[in-house]
């Protein structure tokens, strides 16, 4: 079949996101890895328009692009090890066993991904759309009791940062 | 249109530089934007299972939900105690938090 | 006398008294020294009147197995079938013969430790606890608690040893703990893996008995399992190369604890190769049996000559421990009647005399404070009782007729050259050996010219006295009327599956 | 009461073993006069059971007393007694001489420190002599055996402060056990072969041939073994000499009575049974005569009156194992009473000697005593001719019977053999004799201060003086009929399918060995007359070498303890080292460091960094997948 | 169907912790013990509240969370557990901290999320769940904000916690798409319908990245590099915590994961499971030969425990459903008598290093002169731990060990025995400093808190009776573990052989 606009944008994007990704774990700056980070989320959250989630990746964008990258920023802002700024080497000494390993974990995984039949029948090969109301139902309806323990979480997680974070005296 | 598959590599090839990331880093900071990489690949994946192969209960979506909560949450949580850490040692050096061996 | 529940009460207090005892001795505040030792002392002559009755009241002509207890434990849960684990209690003639011993020796050691004054409260409490595991390991018909008690005999000898002991203390006592515990590894996986191949969803050992008779047990399992709970049972009886804790174990107790542990605990494991060798994996012991007759023998000799040259009483003992445990393996592995019946006669006299041996070398060690025999000579001259007392066990133990050492030792040399006249050859020879060493020790310490430098020491004390007697006169006892133990022994012996007449 | 009841012979005295042990220290004296109580009861006993056997109905058939002991399914025991003619003479020979030594004790032990002991001790002694000679099976006679090997112990090893005889004490314990455990191997084949310890069974079993014969060949002879080891035979002689340390009244018990001759009862006993096997009699003939010979040559250069003594008993006891070999247990059993007499006479005399010269019993000390002690001299100088064998002296009708039979059996050469150990036995004694009460005296003031004995220690001296004159007329026919035997001692002790044996006088034997006797006499005589030694130096100077070799009993002493030190001992320190390095240190300790080395390698991959963990995280996750694709295909 | 009354006793322990929170904000120099006390009250109405649920029949939660039986046990124990260490921690806390209420509604909420990791029939609540419980354990490692060693432990712990819950993830999408569901029920409904069941590689390795989040969750080899930090660094009764209750909470949600969910293909990961086991116990028992701090060998001890414990999980899959249950309730049993001893050794250490302040080996130190009664304490626990008789250890680790027993494991039982005599020669050397030593400094006898004393004592009970009498506790575990397997449930279902 003859490749459309979608198909080329599709790529852009996956070649965008992989090399942003790349930029994450390779960049030699921990201020550029944070900003690599944010491409790469909205790169991914554009994939989820491609998937037709468009309310996920609006959560993505805000959530993830928001959100954590300011949490990050500001956390590299507050443990400046280097005020001088003599750039200290980011990567460990089993930087190169992790290229291994990491190279062996991806063949695992891309093996898997494409060795495997998914359904018997075959896989339909666009996705189809995935409306709000639907998510909103079995959020709110089938997974009330997730939904419930998620809040709990994320209060633990509040107190957590809290009681971690606050300065006491003398400090 | 795009196929199942290239999604599910391409998540592969995140997770994977994730787990690169988290192996190869030694500041706390990168661990934890690594260890997102990995958490946004295993979205990536559900949303496709979902749009793909269970378009009418699309769980997937659901859980990508819950994900991407638990991982702000998460990174919240832990950038906390790295500036902990930072407070007590000032380092965010992975490395140099070994006082604890053998 | 009729066997009934009521006997099987006895049976249960036999073993359950030394618990309470120790019981009350942990209430007891341990400044009360004198407290402490009265409930020790009244606990060793209850229990030694209950094995005395028991042994009494086990009828020849009776049932095999009598006095039976049972309470259910657990049954019908998970993997656990009707009688899944029972507390079964009842006394065979053989477990008849070995809870007199017991008994015996327990009383003589409470006797012995009165003057051991350094927290003898907790001292007691351990002492207690492992005689309580001691008897029900003989009572027990439950595999599970077969094992129970076993476990439970064992655990107290590192503190007893290590807290209370006196030559590198502390190795010894590891050591000590760490290969008995080591052997029952061994038994334990047996024991997991038989009840697995048996399916019976039970611990019983009757049934298990019967499962490993009739070949629901199969052949393979059996020769497979069978040196497993050999060797786990053996290590306790000293089966050689296993037996250095022995002399190590030795050196390092305190009187008491090496009272009890060669006089009884060395048995436990002989007593295990009977129920869990030859009684469970029949097929298997015919399998295996002439390989335990040779380390029977080579740990026979072995330890005999190792003897030989020792400098040290303990050591002496230790290994002449070894060389009659190692009778004792040959009697088994003869898995004839009389070889067996040999065997259990050895696991009692070897008990009262050795249990004599330590308490006169402690009665000597807590004055003299060496162990050395070169720095001694012509003690006789200050001690003769003492001395006399000392001969007696020793004489029995170089297997002098009318002491009991002889009545066992011959049964088994017969035993053994119905089968091995070779080994019975050698076994006879490394007894003359045993005459070597104890003379060689008799004539440096006893006599000789005297050393004035131990012209203060003291005979022995009447609680000594007493508690040598008592060993004395069941020495004496079989060694010159042995029937009363051989009926009891042979009527169950005979019962023992692949024995021959 | 009557022969069935003679297990009381042992019983008294086991009986009064437990009384003097257990209260002698309390007791006056002792307790001395109830140790001479319980011998004479002994004695008394023995005469009634003698009378009682005498007049059986049938006669002299053995008397059979046995009970059931234990049984272990198929294998019961069964304790009884056996009473025969040979039984009965050994129930005399060992209850008259006990009755002398305990008599001569006290006045001997008198303020020996222990003396209660000494008596308690010397009671179990006969006792279980006493049940040996009555057992019915062997495994009695084992366990009697033992018990005689313990008493010989306590007894010679009596005086513990000296080194030498807690030694002495312990050579003869080990020498004797090594032969025992030959007896019990033999005692337990024969079990094997015929399933009964009883002794007549056994013979009878052996005469059937129901055992094979190389099998019966080597039971036998293990049995043998002990013979030799409590008889002192070669090689396991070494012990008997060295048994001198004990107090000389024991010794007289050792050597006359009690130890030493159980072997040879049992050979007698057993005798039908070496006649079967084949070959036996041979072996026992040639280790009674290497043994009379040997030991003939030692005593002749030993200078210890007790040791010459001993290595006459020695001689003797070949003497015994020779008649044996002939196949004539009554000839053996006769010379053994003889010789109970007078060699009980003779160690009593040396004892009393002893005594008088306060513990000196060295002949170049002595000499010259027969005016000093003249009770003494004499009777000694009775048991010397009676030893050497001079009519009509108890010790030459037996020596003469012995010589005949042997030559029926054998022939020459064994009576050559025979005869010249004779010839020394007479020189030695002869010589013994002189040195000690002839001449002139070596040591004066040894001289001055002796005196004879008093009358509790001559009194049995003279009694036995007249046994040993005497005692050898019992074998003429007549004698024995006026006893009220009925015949001659051989002629009463025969074994069952063995016919009565009348004595008569072969002159030309009685004139042979009269000879050899004068020979021996004469030429010892000729040497040291007068206990001047410059006959027996030059001697002794004209060839060193030998003198050397018989001084030191051919080395035979050395030879074992090198074999002991540098064998036994060494071997054992061999094993000790071992168990302690091989066995222990690297087995046992050495797994165990092996497992906290390893524990000690491990810990270090925890080296506290996030990276490394999360590596190892990484890895699982690597290694389980893999694993999973490739095992799931 | 929705049914919240299901769930009564977490909403009193939630509330309770939401309340306690409460009183500290309003109520600031509220006594921080009382607090402590407060909580163990919170959690004895938890525990009544939970008995109204035994033999309850089972109810589910639109079938992504259920409440039976098993969730019951973990119920009851999870309140236990809580209530112990908030009194364990009650002066320990109070003399290292200013704001302890954080503190004590984290253990509760904690032990919430144990519950519903027990309760979950669906992978979302499994991880939620899972997920709440993590992040209260990290902040409770780091408690002790000023001290290097927790704020280093906490931070290892979440770093790693975070990259294992990641793989837990991937591969819980995995098995997602294969299966097109992430409840239990529909997850064995597909696998079993699948006909190349076993040749599929997603499977297989969504099966292992599971294995691998759980694994780190229960600390298994490879997986457990961060429990010796984490212990070591965390305050003490949180080390106690971390060893008893997330430990526990791993194998609940494990048990009705691989028990339920993927049994099916239980040929795909039973091996593995074995294998770690094997590893496991291995190297736990192994490195703890060679500590010197407490808490770490502890740690490594605990390790070696998690590797008998998998040896069940495995056996679950090796048999049918019967052996499951015999398997599932042999390892009930041993986590109720291990948790009891943990709980009863970390009581007597906490009193002892409320004293001392030294959590090294020696610092126990002739413990037998200076207080009699906590060296005979920490004997039997760590008698229990050995599986010597009469305590706990010894009838759950044969019953555990019995019921994991198969031709197949055999092996590993064997292993597991034989390291469970390695382990006896370290907690030897740890009696040997209380009984063969004098104490170094002052030997005079102390008091310990009475309050610490009175648990030791209930402990001790628990942990002998169990021992003796371990009847009524097998029992329940029976109970527990039947719904997990009775006909209808995914085991009944068509397995690969």
């Amino acid at each position: 079949m003859e490749t459309n606009a979608t198909e080329v944008l599709w790529w852009i994007f996956a070649v965008a996101i992989v090399g942003l990704s790349a930029g994450v774990v390779f960049s030699r700056s921990v201020l550029h890895s944070a900003i690599f980070l944010i491409g790469s989320m909205a790169g991914v959250g554009a994939m989820y328009i491609f998937l037709t989630a468009e309310f996920l990746a609006l959560v993505q964008f805000l959530i993830y692009g928001g959100a954590v990258t300011v949490l990050i920023l500001l956390a590299l802002m507050l443990t400046r090890s280097d005020p001088a700024g003599q750039r200290e080497s980011l990567n460990g000494a089993q930087m190169p066993f992790a290229l291994l390993v990491g190279a062996a974990i991806m063949t695992v995984l891309i093996g898997v991904a494409t060795a495997t039949e998914w359904r018997p029948g075959g896989v339909p090969n666009k996705p189809t759309n995935i409306p709000l109301e639907l998510i909103s139902e079995k959020l709110f309806v089938d997974f009330g009791a997730p939904f419930v323990i998620a809040s709990a979480l994320l209060l633990v997680a509040l107190i957590g940062a809290i009681i971690l974070a606050r300065q006491e005296e003398g400090e | 249109m795009v196929p199942l598959e290239n999604y599910l590599v391409l998540s592969a090839i995140i997770f994977s530089l994730g787990v690169y990331g988290v192996l190869a880093r030694r500041n706390a900071v990168l661990i934890l934007m690594s260890v997102e990489l990995m958490l946004n690949a295993v979205s990536l994946n559900f949303i496709a299972f979902a749009a793909y192969l269970d378009p009418d209960k699309i769980t997937g979506a659901i859980f990508a939900v819950f994900v991407i909560t638990v991982a702000a949450a998460e990174v919240g949580l832990a950038l906390a105690i790295v500036i902990r850490l930072f407070r007590n040692r000032a380092t965010s050096n992975v490395d140099e938090a070994a006082i604890m061996k053998w | 006398m009729t066997f009934d529940e009521g006997q099987g009460y006895v049976v249960l207090a036999t073993m359950a008294i030394p618990l309470v005892a120790a019981f009350l001795l942990v209430l007891t505040p341990g400044s009360q020294k004198m407290a402490v030792r009265y409930i020790s002392v009244v606990t060793g002559a209850l229990v030694c009147a209950l094995s005395i009755y028991i042994f009494a009241a086990y009828q020849v002509d009776g049932a095999e197995v009598q006095m039976k207890l049972r309470w259910v434990w657990i049954e019908n849960t998970a993997f656990l079938g009707e009688n899944g684990i029972t507390l079964y209690f009842a006394v065979d003639g053989i477990s008849a013969t070995m809870a007199l011993l017991t008994g015996v020796v327990a009383f003589a050691g409470a006797l012995a430790s009165w003057k051991l004054d350094y927290r003898n409260k907790d001292f007691y409490i351990l002492y207690w606890t492992l005689l309580a595991g001691v008897f029900g390991t003989f009572f027990s018909y439950d595999l599970f608690f077969f094992f129970f008690f076993y476990e439970l005999a064992v655990m107290p000898l590192y503190l007893l040893i290590g807290v209370w002991g006196s030559t590198r203390k502390e190795y010894g006592a590891a050591k000590l703990m760490l290969m008995l515990v080591g052997g029952s590894v061994l038994i334990w996986i047996g024991i997991f893996a038989t009840f697995h191949e048996a399916n019976l969803g039970t611990f019983d050992l009757q049934q298990l008995w019967a499962a490993g008779n009739d070949g629901t047990l199969s052949p393979t399992f059996q020769k497979t399992f069978f040196p497993l709970m050999v060797i786990g049972c053996g290590v306790l009886a000293a089966l050689w190369p296993f037996h250095t804790w022995s002399p190590d174990g030795h050196m390092a107790a305190p009187t008491a604890v090496s009272m009890v542990h060669a006089g009884v605990l060395m048995k436990l494991g002989a007593f295990g190769i009977i129920r869990l060798g030859i009684q469970l994996m029949p097929i298997g012991a015919e399998f295996w049996m002439p390989g335990l007759m040779v380390l029977g023998v080579i740990g026979a000799v072995y330890g005999a000559i190792a003897a030989l040259t020792q400098r040290d009483f303990k050591l002496i003992s230790g290994y002449s421990s070894v060389s009659h445990m190692g009778y004792v393996l040959m009697g088994l592995a003869t898995m004839n009647e009389i070889g067996i019946t040999g065997a259990v006669l050895q696991m009692f006299s070897h008990g009262v005399m050795t249990a004599l041996v330590f308490l006169m070398i402690g009665a000597l060690y807590d004055q003299a404070h060496t162990r050395d025999i070169k720095d001694f000579g012509g003690i006789a001259k200050v001690m003769p009782l003492w001395v006399i007392f000392y001969a007696i066990a020793g004489l029995a133990n170089v297997g002098l007729p009318g002491l009991s050492g002889f009545t066992a030792e011959f049964h088994i040399f017969v035993g053994t050259f119905r089968t091995y006249p070779v080994f019975g050859a050698m076994a006879i020879f490394a007894a003359a050996l045993a005459a070597a060493y104890m003379l060689r020790m008799f004539g440096q310490v006893f006599f000789g010219p005297f050393n004035p430098r131990w012209s203060d020491l003291k005979d022995l004390t009447p609680l000594e006295r007493l508690s040598g007697g008592i060993l004395i006169a069941a020495i004496v006892v079989m060694g010159v009327w042995w029937a009363p133990f051989t009926d009891r022994i042979s009527a169950t012996v005979t019962h023992l599956p692949g024995v021959t007449g | 009461m009557g022969a069935e009841q003679a297990w009381l012979l042992a019983a008294v005295p086991a009986g009064f073993f437990l009384v003097l042990a257990l209260f002698g220290r309390q007791l006056p004296r002792g307790g001395d006069y109830l140790g001479v109580l319980s011998i004479v009861s002994a004695f008394v006993l023995f005469i009634v059971v003698l009378v009682d056997f005498l007049d059986t109905p049938g006669k002299l058939g053995p008397v059979v007393n046995s009970m059931e002991w234990s049984n272990v399914g198929e294998f019961k025991l069964r304790m009884g007694t056996f009473i025969d003619p040979i039984t009965i003479t050994m129930f005399g020979v060992i209850t008259i001489v006990s009755v002398m030594v305990n008599v001569f004790s006290v006045g001997y032990m008198k303020g020996e420190p222990r003396y209660f002991w000494f008596f308690a001790v010397l009671q179990l002694f006969v006792a279980s002599m006493l049940l040996l000679v009555m057992a019915d099976n062997l495994l009695l006679v084992y366990i009697a055996w033992e018990l005689v090997g313990v008493c010989s112990f306590l007894l010679i090893g009596f005086y513990w402060e000296k080194r030498s005889a807690t030694e002495a004490a312990k050579k003869a314990f080990i020498t004797t056990r090594l032969g025992d455990v030959g007896l019990l191997i033999g005692i337990i084949l024969f079990w094997r072969a015929t399933g009964t310890f009883n002794i007549q069974e056994i013979i009878h079993a052996a005469e059937q041939g129901q055992i094979g014969d190389t099998y019966l060949f080597v039971s036998i002879m293990f049995v043998f073994l002990g013979c030799m080891g409590k008889s002192a035979q070669v090689p396991f002689h070494v012990w008997l000499p060295d048994a001198m340390e004990g107090p000389t009244p024991v010794s007289a018990l050792i050597h006359a009575a009690t130890m030493v001759v159980a072997g040879v009862y049992l050979t007698a006993r057993l005798l039908p049974i070496f006649e079967v096997a084949d070959g036996a009699l041979l072996v026992v003939t040639l280790v009674g005569l290497t043994t009379a010979l040997l030991t003939g040559f030692m005593a002749l250069a030993q200078t210890d009156i007790k040791k010459v003594l001993a290595y006459s008993t020695v001689g003797q006891l070949g003497f015994m194992f020779v008649a044996l070999g002939t196949g004539h247990p009554a000839i053996a059993i006769f010379h053994l009473t003889t010789h109970a007499f007078f060699k009980a006479l003779l160690f009593l005399g040396s004892g009393s000697v002893i005594h008088a010269t306060h513990h000196n019993q060295e002949m170049d000390k002595l000499g010259g005593l027969w005016r000093k002690m003249p009770i003494t001299g004499t009777t000694f100088f009775i048991g010397s001719l009676a030893l050497a064998g001079l009519p009509p002296l108890a010790g030459f009708w037996s020596k003469d019977e012995i010589f005949v039979a042997l030559n029926d059996k054998w022939g020459a050469w064994a009576v050559l053999i025979l005869g010249f150990a004779a010839v020394m036995t007479a020189f030695y004694t002869t010589r013994l004799f002189i040195r000690t009460f002839m001449g002139k005296p070596m040591d004066e003031q040894v001289h001055e201060h002796t005196h004879e004995s008093g009358f509790v220690m001559t009194g049995p001296l003279m009694f036995l003086a007249l046994l040993a004159a005497v005692s050898g007329l019992v074998v003429f026919h007549q004698v024995g009929k006026g006893l009220g035997f009925p015949g001659g001692i051989t002629e009463f002790i025969f074994l069952p399918g063995e016919h009565p044996h009348r004595y008569h006088i072969d002159w030309g034997f009685a004139a042979a060995s009269l000879a050899m006797a004068t020979v021996g006499i004469w030429g010892a005589a000729w040497m040291y007359w007068g206990n001047s030694l410059k006959r027996s130096t030059a001697l002794a100077e004209w060839n060193p070498g030998v003198y050397r070799m018989l001084k030191s009993k051919f080395y035979f002493d050395e030879l074992y303890q090198a074999v002991i030190d540098r064998g036994v001992l060494g071997f054992s320190y061999l094993v000790s080292w071992f168990d302690r390095y091989v066995v222990n240190d690297t087995g046992v300790d050495g797994s165990a460091q092996v497992t906290g080395f390893t524990g000690g390698v491990l810990k270090y991959l925890q080296t506290g960094r996030v990276p490394n963990y999360a590596m190892a995280i990484a890895l699982g996750v690597i290694g389980l997948t893999v694993a999973g694709l490739v095992v799931r295909g | 169907m929705r049914d919240y009354t299901i769930f009564i006793p977490e909403y009193i322990a939630a509330g309770a912790a939401i309340g306690i929170i409460g009183i500290e904000l309003f109520w600031p120099n509220f006594r921080k013990d009382r607090l402590a006390y407060l909580t163990a009250l919170a959690a004895v109405a938890w525990f009544v509240a939970g008995l109204f649920f035994i033999g309850k029949d089972a109810q589910s939660f639109q079938g992504i969370i259920a409440s039976d039986d098993f969730t019951t046990y973990f119920r009851l124990m999870a309140a236990g557990i809580v209530f112990a260490v908030s009194l364990m921690s009650a002066n320990y806390m109070r003399t290292r901290t200013k704001t302890a209420a954080e503190y004590y509604g984290l253990l509760l909420i904690a032990g919430c999320g144990m519950v519903y990791m027990a309760a979950a029939t669906e992978l979302i609540t499994a991880y939620i769940s899972l997920e709440l419980l993590s992040f209260s354990l990290y902040i409770l490692v780091g408690y002790l904000k000023r001290d290097n060693r927790s704020s280093e432990a906490s931070l290892k712990y979440i770093l790693l916690g975070a990259f294992s819950s990641a793989m837990f993830l991937y591969g819980m999408s995995l098995v997602y798409g294969v299966t097109g569901s992430t409840t239990y029920s529909g997850i064995a409904a597909a696998l079993s319908a699948r006909d190349q069941a076993g040749t599929d590689p997603a499977v297989i390795v969504g099966f292992m990245l599971i294995l691998t989040g759980v694994g780190f969750k229960v600390s298994a080899a490879p997986f457990h590099m961060w429990a010796p930090d984490a212990y070591e660094g965390a305050p003490l009764p949180v080390t106690a915590f971390l060893s008893t209750l997330s430990k526990a909470a791993g194998f609940a949600l494990m048990l009705r994961l691989f028990g339920t969910a993927i049994i099916v293909d239980s040929v795909e990961w039973r091996w593995a499971i074995l294998c770690l086991a094997a590893l496991t116990m291995t190297i736990g028992n192994l490195i703890a030969i060679q500590q010197s701090n407490l808490k770490r060998l502890l740690a490594y001890s605990s390790i070696g425990q998690v590797g008998y414990m998998l040896i069940s999980i495995a056996a679950i899959g090796y048999g049918d459903a019967q052996g499951g249950i015999n398997a599932t309730s042999g390892l009930l049993i041993h986590i109720m008598g291990y948790v009891a001893s943990t709980l009863l050794l970390f009581t007597a250490l906490t009193a002892v290093y409320n004293r001392t302040g030294r959590d090294d080996i020696a610092g126990l130190k002739g413990l037998a002169e200076t207080q009699p009664f906590l060296a005979l304490v920490i004997t039997c626990a760590l008698f229990s731990f050995a599986g010597l008789p009469f305590f706990a250890g010894f009838a759950t680790k044969v019953l555990m060990f019995q019921g994991a027993t198969t031709d197949e494991t055999l092996w590993v039982v064997a292993l597991g025995v034989l390291n469970s005599f390695i382990s006896l020669y370290y907690y030897l050397m740890v009696i040997r400093q209380m009984y063969l030593f004098d104490p170094v400094g002052d030997s005079t006898r102390w008091k310990m808190n009475p309050v610490l004393g009175g648990l030791a004592v209930v402990l001790v009970l628990g942990v002998l009776f169990i021992g003796m009498y371990p009847g009524p506790a097998f029992s329940w575990s029976e109970d527990a573990a039947k719904p997990l397997f009775e006909a209808g449930s995914a085991s009944g279902l068509a397995r690969v052989p």
